[in-house]
């Protein structure tokens, strides 16, 4: 898969050094190996891959990748076999595959594309890693090594362990070895039980699963051995990913609520349309990768900032055109931001579209950070967690150290006083309001990276960001991150046992019934400034 | 005073209802449109709204029919299911239509067909579904069960070996029918209980962890495992993201689903979802001249050239034409006389086979399989020899087993029980009502 | 003994309300006489279909009442007012599903067709007493009543007031919303409850019992908005406007606040649930969604928007909106939602005491009808 | 307001101004007896071993700085603030502490709020009516009617304290001082048997005052009357006792000459406030 996935950059690169490479001579056999690949029947077309493996050109990765990933075509009427570089639109981009010139653009209906399925990926992808396994760099060679994991068959194992006699990197050759060890314990090997004993992958765990259940009595005892003391590692890493779980639905929680956190919790305006500013953060995001194509990281990390900015003035607008109309009506604000939502919602399905839009993640956000075979923590998850927590402590920063933040909280301990010593209230609840629609907008952006972009992102966020809020008790964001964390953590606790709704209802009706308990939430403010 | 108010409010409420009464166009032949354009689901029903559009439009290019021109009748039903009867009422009472083509959930069928059927009217529901309903006055252009889920499962354990399965769904009617149906079936196929995992989400479920890591535990167990998905809309994306991240590939544990078409894809990065598989009855890549005619049309509709087309527009397309043709069949917009005259209709699909009007009000279907591509697109990597006539009443459900639909008379019966003999009372019975 | 009536005959002798059952009795009868005596084809003829929608409005009308006696009167901003809405129209609903009896798809004398295909094979027993009409009846009182009861018991005896009060509550119908959704519950999931034929024996589906409901639907709102009258001007609706406005004080004088809340509080449940009831009938389907928030605080911009703390302004309001709607939903699909949304915003903005607030600056000494947008709320 | 003075001497006729006959056990003792109470906001103490009884019939005010604790021990008494420790007897019978805000006050507890709080959306009349003494659970106050010899109580109080003419207008439109009468006029209307009256005073002019100190001192005798005030004009004018509260305990106790020549007090006001 994460071959399959590198495989367009990869390529053009590829592709690049080949036009450099000096013209081929009049009948290049590649061009036979790509015909003969093009038109085999299912039954085939491994041969020609392998056809094209042994022919040893070093553009034959690039050629099995473009077929892997879909990118080898036929030209209807001449019957060539071209590259697509560009497959979307109604007109694709072609290219030679021999000498990598472009053939510029052809539309769809010529083209007629070199089948592929499941079952031929699978093999390509075992033929591939055996390709990577020569690779200078040694986390490529491991990371094929892995991929090799249950893809070897009877094929493979000579080339293999010839590889493992080369082989210096000792994880490499420990992963090749397990390879070859599930191999052969499918063959009922069970001097190659012992080493998949300590092994927690997926695919070593199947191998002795299928021994366990088979008649070979002693292989049977031997696996069932090495299961036993896989079960105890599986058990540890099954409770700690179930913690990362929590934490980092927790941390998706507070981003959604910290910005509702200020313009609810400390100016005391019911915002229902925070949902629709995060929303328009994610758009923003959307937008930023539809400006910059082909880079979706730096789009990524432009569209922190923007996301940030376009919620913002919007807020902004809110603020002056409604908001400041409704000084000390809590519940209007409600009603009229209610309206505003309803705007958003549909301002967004008729300007932009009523389908959800593609945002892209970058590579190094996707896939996950592997602890072991067994533990591996989703990369666009862990990211969003960080950015969680370098968002509130950013808020904390100016909510405790910055004068704006001083001005916040005199205002809205008391009005009148604070303008009494001069400080310009309207000004501060512009900033305020803008800084946590800002907020929300940086939820949008993260969000986009997990979720749906559509004009319904915001209502699925907005009841769940109003819980936390008033869990952790209103005006007070330390309350804010405890409430989100815990509330994300319970919910995937009992998710397991009381499946997804249930658990959501059980938190749900935990949050009532706490409020009975604290009716000001878990970190009431105190003092007789609270009484009234 | 503020009865003053009443009486307008009142008033206007009358004046409404007046007005409405008072137009009712005689010459055109009024086609209603009810598709959510607001809410949850104009995610999914606008397209089908522009498509019946544009089918108009080019009908009306050809000269309509019978002479007389096609007008389309617009309405938001907004996602809310009781403003679905409430519309569908207003189509057929109100503007006096001669058909709609609308709805995508269960839900929003079986709350408008108890007024279509009161009222006589004709609706063709272009949507995939659970079955379970023949009635008299609806044409079910989408695919029944045993079109889409039974030969996709028949395809994974064929061609791919699976011998594990895990049912994950949207807790709702359509995934929990289709699941019980492919239990059966599978269980008499000789799958083992331990051998299935049944799991169900709310709408719009966006934190999957722990259930793909569940799946990814499930499908350690060393026999080869596949997810079928009944998966709906929205929470597709998150699922197929947390499928993604973390590692599982389709030679792995391939995904196929019956809710997630190019519509869907297009709001999703497929780079990581390369070779999960969809079950459909049309793909946008079906290389057909047809179907590149109809992908240029609504290119130049929307004029915008990334636009996709799907199923259920392809759906719509063929009870498009099969509406036109039992018109000119019956030669009149009488609701009886065309009821009569579509069945046994048919017309070209888009991927080169005919469709045709089965006497229950299912039509034919082929069923295609494919491979998401990094571009949005499927790849058909296998497709059923020749077409599948829908089937109303599933042979896999106890309540139904014996059940057929015959809207031919003498029968004339949607539930029509083939042990007793006798025709079950309620479609019977709201027949009777109707006329 | 007279005494313990006085309250519910007081508002009788009262212009306003006597104005209001007036008007509504006219609007009744005009409907009736204009379908039933005009022939179909005249201009003046009220559809079968207008009779209905009219209907759901006065459903829509009683429900805003009730949020707007707990609201106006009470300063408690419920968010979850659809749940008691919701809980009565299912209690309905599952009264006339076990009506279908043997006509069901399946042709199964006790379950619900729901049932029958997702194999349940007995009716759980909650299902059990909804055959019998009084049972049924009963519990679309009882059910939201005691849900009003357990829940507000807990929440006013612990003080959860202002926001955090709104939020709970909006909790509690979200919570039931995803309950409600999982099939499990035996309560038809997603797909809810509809298909339903007849109700007390009449055919749901001629214009004579959608007559008869709308008319029921007119009494019902006359009856809840007496109700609401009467005990708004009674001396307890004075000890809740005092409630609302001096909590700390009321008690002070000797009053137990929060039985206060709790009785309106169920009462209104109460209403809300019956709304609920006649909804569902008339409109033909019951499903999780009237549980959503969102519909909840739409109920409450209807009584913002005719008026708080004026029991007529929240049927003005009701009626306006749902009228608008569906005007705006048949005229301009795309856009109305725009409509909607400005609306909500410039009466708030504009207009803080709603639409009756306009009339009543118009007069010159102000009926008994106060709202106080101020405080009222925190 | 010589009319007044008639008032106040001929009660046996305005009867509801005669203590009512209450529950309260003050055959031995005290009316309202504490001891040893203690209670302290996050960390602060507000009140810090605090002794006071309170006779039978008798006018005791109250005086001290700003965070004395005077409005806390009212909250003490009145069941809104529990103690940390320490006990509250209303009588030799009723153990405050046990209780709740409603049944203290039909107990015979009446309240005058630091800042007036009436109820603004409602008229004065139906502020009165409000705290008319009356069974006061939900049912009977739904069906309540408005009996004759009621509305002559009410107008009465309404004469008493000069609001007659505004009657029917809402109390939002009451002046500061207004409000503070009808206020006091609410606490007539409970008939209670010890009034707690914080800064009655309070933005009143100089007659305003005088009839208020009327009235106050007509009461005592018949009702135990516990004044919070910072004017020491008033207190003077009305006090025969006067505790000085400071930093949540009593600094000292006695007549208004005894306490004001007393260092300790002297000390205190001048190192606060005057």
């Amino acid at each position: 898969m994460s071959i399959i996935r590198r495989s367009l950059t990869s390529l053009l690169i590829a592709l690049a050094c080949l036009v450099s490479v000096p013209a081929m001579a009049q009948e290049d056999p590649g061009k036979a190996l790509l015909v003969n690949l093009a038109e085999a029947p299912s039954s085939r077309v491994e041969e020609a891959i392998n056809a094209i493996v042994d022919s040893g050109d070093e553009r034959a990765r690039g050629w099995l990748e473009a077929y892997g990933n879909n990118r080898l075509s036929r030209i209807k009427d001449t019957g060539q076999v071209v590259l697509v570089l560009n497959n979307r639109g109604r007109d694709w981009e072609i290219a030679d595959p021999l000498t990598g010139e472009n053939l510029g653009e052809m539309s769809r209906r010529k083209l007629d594309r070199v089948a592929i399925n499941n079952a031929i990926r699978g093999k390509l992808e075992g033929i591939m890693a055996m390709l990577d396994l020569n690779a200078a760099d040694p986390d490529v060679r491991e990371a094929s090594a892995r991929d090799m994991m249950g893809k070897v068959d009877a094929a493979l194992v000579a080339p293999l362990e010839a590889r493992l006699e080369k082989e210096e990197s000792a994880a490499v050759r420990d992963r090749i070895e397990a390879a070859l060890a599930i191999y052969r314990v499918e063959q009922g090997d069970i001097e190659a039980v012992e080493v998949l004993a300590g092994s927690l992958h997926s695919r070593a765990r199947a191998a002795l699963n299928n021994a366990a259940a088979s008649d070979n009595s002693q292989l049977a005892e031997a696996a069932n051995k090495a299961l036993a003391s896989i079960e105890q590692k599986l058990k540890l890493n099954k409770a700690a990913e179930t913690l990362y779980f929590g934490l980092s639905m927790g941390s998706v929680l507070v981003l959604a609520a910290i910005g509702l956190a200020i313009t609810f919790g400390v100016m005391g305006v019911i915002n229902m349309a925070h949902g629709e500013l995060i929303m328009l953060g994610a758009y923003t995001t959307w937008g930023v990768q539809q400006l910059l194509p082909g880079q979706p990281g730096l789009a990524l990390l432009l569209s922190i900032p923007a996301g940030f900015l376009v919620a913002a003035i919007a807020g902004i607008i809110i603020e002056r055109s409604v908001i400041q109309h409704l000084k000390g009506r809590p519940l209007e604000t409600l009603l009229a931001t209610f309206g505003i939502s309803l705007i958003l919602q549909q301002l967004v399905r008729t300007v932009i579209s009523p389908q959800n839009r593609t945002v892209v993640t970058p590579e190094w956000m996707s896939g996950s950070l592997v602890i072991n075979d067994a533990l591996s923590l989703t990369l666009n998850r862990l990211y969003v967690m960080a950015f969680a927590l370098i968002v509130f402590a950013a808020l904390m920063m100016i909510m405790r150290r910055t004068r704006l933040g001083l001005d916040v909280r005199a205002v809205t301990q008391n009005r009148a006083m604070a303008r009494s010593m001069g400080i310009k209230a309207t000004k501060v609840d512009i900033l305020t309001f803008a800084l946590g629609s800002g907020v929300a907008g940086l939820a949008g952006v993260a969000l986009s990276q997990l979720t749906n972009v559509g004009p319904n992102l915001g209502q699925n966020y907005i009841i769940d960001s109003f819980m936390v809020v008033v869990f952790g008790g209103v005006g007070n964001l330390w309350g804010t991150l405890i409430a989100g964390l815990s509330l994300g953590t319970i919910n995937q606790l009992l998710e397991p046992w009381a499946g997804a709704v249930l658990a959501k209802i059980i938190v749900l009706v935990f949050i009532i019934l706490f409020i009975q308990k604290r009716p000001k939430g878990l970190f009431p403010q105190k003092g007789r400034a609270a009484e009234n | 005073m503020s009865i003053k108010k009443h009486v307008k409010v009142g008033l206007s409420a009358l004046a409404l209802s007046v007005s409405m009464h008072s137009v009712a166009a005689e010459d055109p032949i009024k086609v209603g449109i009810l598709h959510s354009l607001s809410g949850t689901m104009a995610i999914s029903e606008t397209v089908l709204k522009d498509t019946v559009e544009m089918l108009i439009e080019q009908q009306n290019e050809k000269g309509g029919v019978l002479g007389r021109e096609l007008e389309a009748v617009v309405v938001d039903p907004a996602s809310d299911w009781p403003l679905f009867a409430e519309k569908a009422r207003e189509l057929l009472a109100q503007e006096e239509v001669d058909v709609i083509f609308g709805n995508w959930t269960s839900v929003s069928r079986k709350s408008v067909l108890p007024v279509v059927e009161e009222l006589n009217g004709l609706l063709f529901y272009p949507v995939q579904y659970e079955g379970e309903e023949s009635s008299e006055n609806v044409f079910y252009t989408g695919a029944a069960p045993n079109q889409q889920a039974i030969p996709a499962v028949n395809y994974l354990k064929d061609e791919i070996g699976v011998e594990r399965w895990v049912l994950a769904g949207t807790d709702y009617v359509y995934p929990r029918t289709t699941n019980k149906i492919l239990e059966t079936y599978l269980k008499d196929q000789g799958v083992a209980d331990e051998d299935i995992m049944v799991n169900y989400t709310p709408f719009g479920h966006s934190d999957w962890q722990n259930i793909v890591s569940d799946i990814k535990s499930f499908g350690s167990a060393g026999k080869k495992t596949a997810v079928v998905s009944t998966i709906n809309g929205d929470a597709n994306v998150p699922f197929y993201r947390e499928l993604g991240n973390q590692g599982i590939s389709a030679s792995d544990i391939p995904v196929v689903a019956f809710s997630v078409g190019e519509q869907e894809l297009s709001g999703i990065d497929t780079g990581p979802l390369v070779g999960h598989l969809a079950a459909w009855n049309y793909f946008m890549s079906v290389d057909t001249d047809a179907n590149w005619d109809f992908i240029d049309a609504w290119i130049d509709y929307k004029g915008d050239d990334t636009v996709v087309t799907n199923d259920p527009m392809e759906a719509h397309y063929i009870g498009f034409n099969m509406y036109i043709e039992a018109v000119k069949k019956a030669g009149t917009t009488d609701v009886d006389e065309v009821k009569d005259a579509i069945i046994g209709v048919s017309v070209p699909n888009l991927t080169g086979g005919y469709a045709t009007m089965m006497p229950n009000h299912h039509i034919t279907k082929p069923v295609l399989i494919g491979e998401i591509q990094d571009n949005g697109q499927f790849s058909v990597v296998w497709e059923t020899p020749s077409t599948v006539a829908g089937d109303a009443w599933s042979d896999f459900l106890p309540g139904s087993r014996d059940m057929i639909a015959d809207w031919r008379k003498p029968m004339f019966c949607g539930t029509f029980n083939t042990a007793t003999g006798s025709c079950g009372a309620s479609s019977g019975e709201m027949a009777a009502e109707a006329e | 003994m007279a005494t313990s009536t006085t309250w519910l005959l007081r508002p009788l002798q009262e212009r306003s309300t006597q104005l209001f059952l007036g008007i509504l009795t006219a609007a009744l009868a005009v409907v009736t006489i204009l379908h039933l005596a005009m022939p179909e084809d005249s201009a003046l003829h009220v559809s079968a279909y207008t009779v209905t929608l009219l209907g759901k409005y006065l459903c829509y009308a009683l429900l805003a009442v009730a949020v707007d006696l707990v609201w106006g009167y009470l300063g408690i901003l419920s968010l979850g007012h659809g749940a008691f809405f919701a809980l009565g129209g299912y209690a309905m609903g599952m009264y006339l599903m076990r009506q279908i009896g043997d006509r069901g798809t399946y042709g199964d004398p006790v379950l619900p067709d729901f049932m029958v295909f997702l194999n349940w094979d007995s009716l759980p027993w909650y299902w059990h007493g909804f055959d019998m009409a009084w049972f049924a009846f009963a519990m679309v009182l009882l059910v939201p009543g005691a849900l009003a009861f357990v829940f507000g018991y807990l929440a006013f005896r612990s003080r959860v007031t202002g926001v955090y009060l709104s939020i709970i509550t909006q909790a509690l119908t979200f919570a039931l919303m995803l309950a409600f959704f999982r099939n499990e519950m035996g309560f038809g999931g997603n797909n809810g409850l509809t298909d339903f034929r007849d109700i007390l024996g009449f055919n749901l589906r001629t214009d004579a019992t959608r007559l008869g409901l709308f008319i029921a639907t007119g009494i019902a709102l006359a009856i809840g908005y007496v109700i609401c009258r009467g005990i708004v001007t009674s001396k307890l609706g004075r000890v809740s406007i005092a409630c609302r406005d001096a909590e700390a004080r009321t008690r002070f004088l000797g009053y137990r606040v929060e039985r206060v809340q709790l009785f309106v509080f169920v009462v209104s449940a109460m209403l809300a649930g019956v709304a609920g009831a006649l909804y569902v009938p008339q409109v033909g389907i019951i499903n999780p969604s009237e549980f959503s928030p969102l519909f909840s605080i739409e109920v409450v911009v209807w009584v913002a928007l005719g008026g708080r703390a004026t029991l007529y302004g929240a049927v003005i309001g009701a009626l306006l909106v749902n009228y608008a709607k569906t005007v705006f939903t048949g005229v301009m699909p795309d856009a109305w939602l725009f409509a909607l949304g400005g609306l909500f915003v410039l009466v708030t903005v504009f207009l803080p005491k709603g639409i009756a607030g306009l009339l009543q600056k118009r007069r010159k000494a102000p009926e008994k009808d106060r709202s106080n947008p101020q405080e009222a709320t925190a | 307001m010589s009319m007044l003075e008639q008032l106040t001497n001929r009660d046996q006729v305005f009867d509801f101004l005669a203590p009512v006959a209450s529950p309260v056990d003050v055959r031995h003792g005290p009316i309202l007896y504490m001891e040893d109470v203690n209670v302290s906001f996050d960390g602060f103490k507000a009140i810090n071993n605090l002794n006071l009884t309170i006779d039978d019939g008798e006018l005791r005010c109250i005086i001290g700085p700003n965070g004395a604790g005077k409005t806390t021990m009212m909250d003490i008494i009145t069941g809104k603030t529990r103690p940390d420790t320490g006990s509250v007897w209303f009588g030799s019978r009723h153990n405050l502490l046990t209780m709740n805000e409603p049944d203290i006050a039909t107990l015979g507890i009446g309240r005058k709020f630091q800042k007036p709080t009436v109820f603004e959306a409602l008229t004065v009349f139906e502020n009165l009516e409000l705290a008319m003494a009356a069974d006061k659970r939900i049912l009977p106050t739904l069906t309540a009617i408005m009996k004759p010899e009621n509305r002559e109580q009410i107008d009465e109080v309404l004469e008493m304290i000069g609001l007659t003419a505004l009657r029917d207008k809402p109390a939002g439109i009451l002046s500061h001082g207004q409000k503070q009468w009808l206020e006091i006029g609410m606490l007539l209307m409970q008939k209670p048997r010890l009034l707690l009256v914080d800064e009655p005073v309070a933005g009143m002019t100089e007659q305003e005052m005088e009839r208020t100190a009327e009235l106050l001192t007509s009461l005592a005798g018949k009702q135990s009357v516990v004044v919070v005030e910072h004017d020491m004009g008033f207190v003077r004018s009305i006090a025969r006792q006067v505790t000085v509260l400071h930093q949540g305990s009593v600094l000292a106790e006695g007549t208004m000459d005894q306490v004001s020549n007393d260092p300790e007090v002297i000390k205190v006001y001048l190192g606060e406030e005057a």
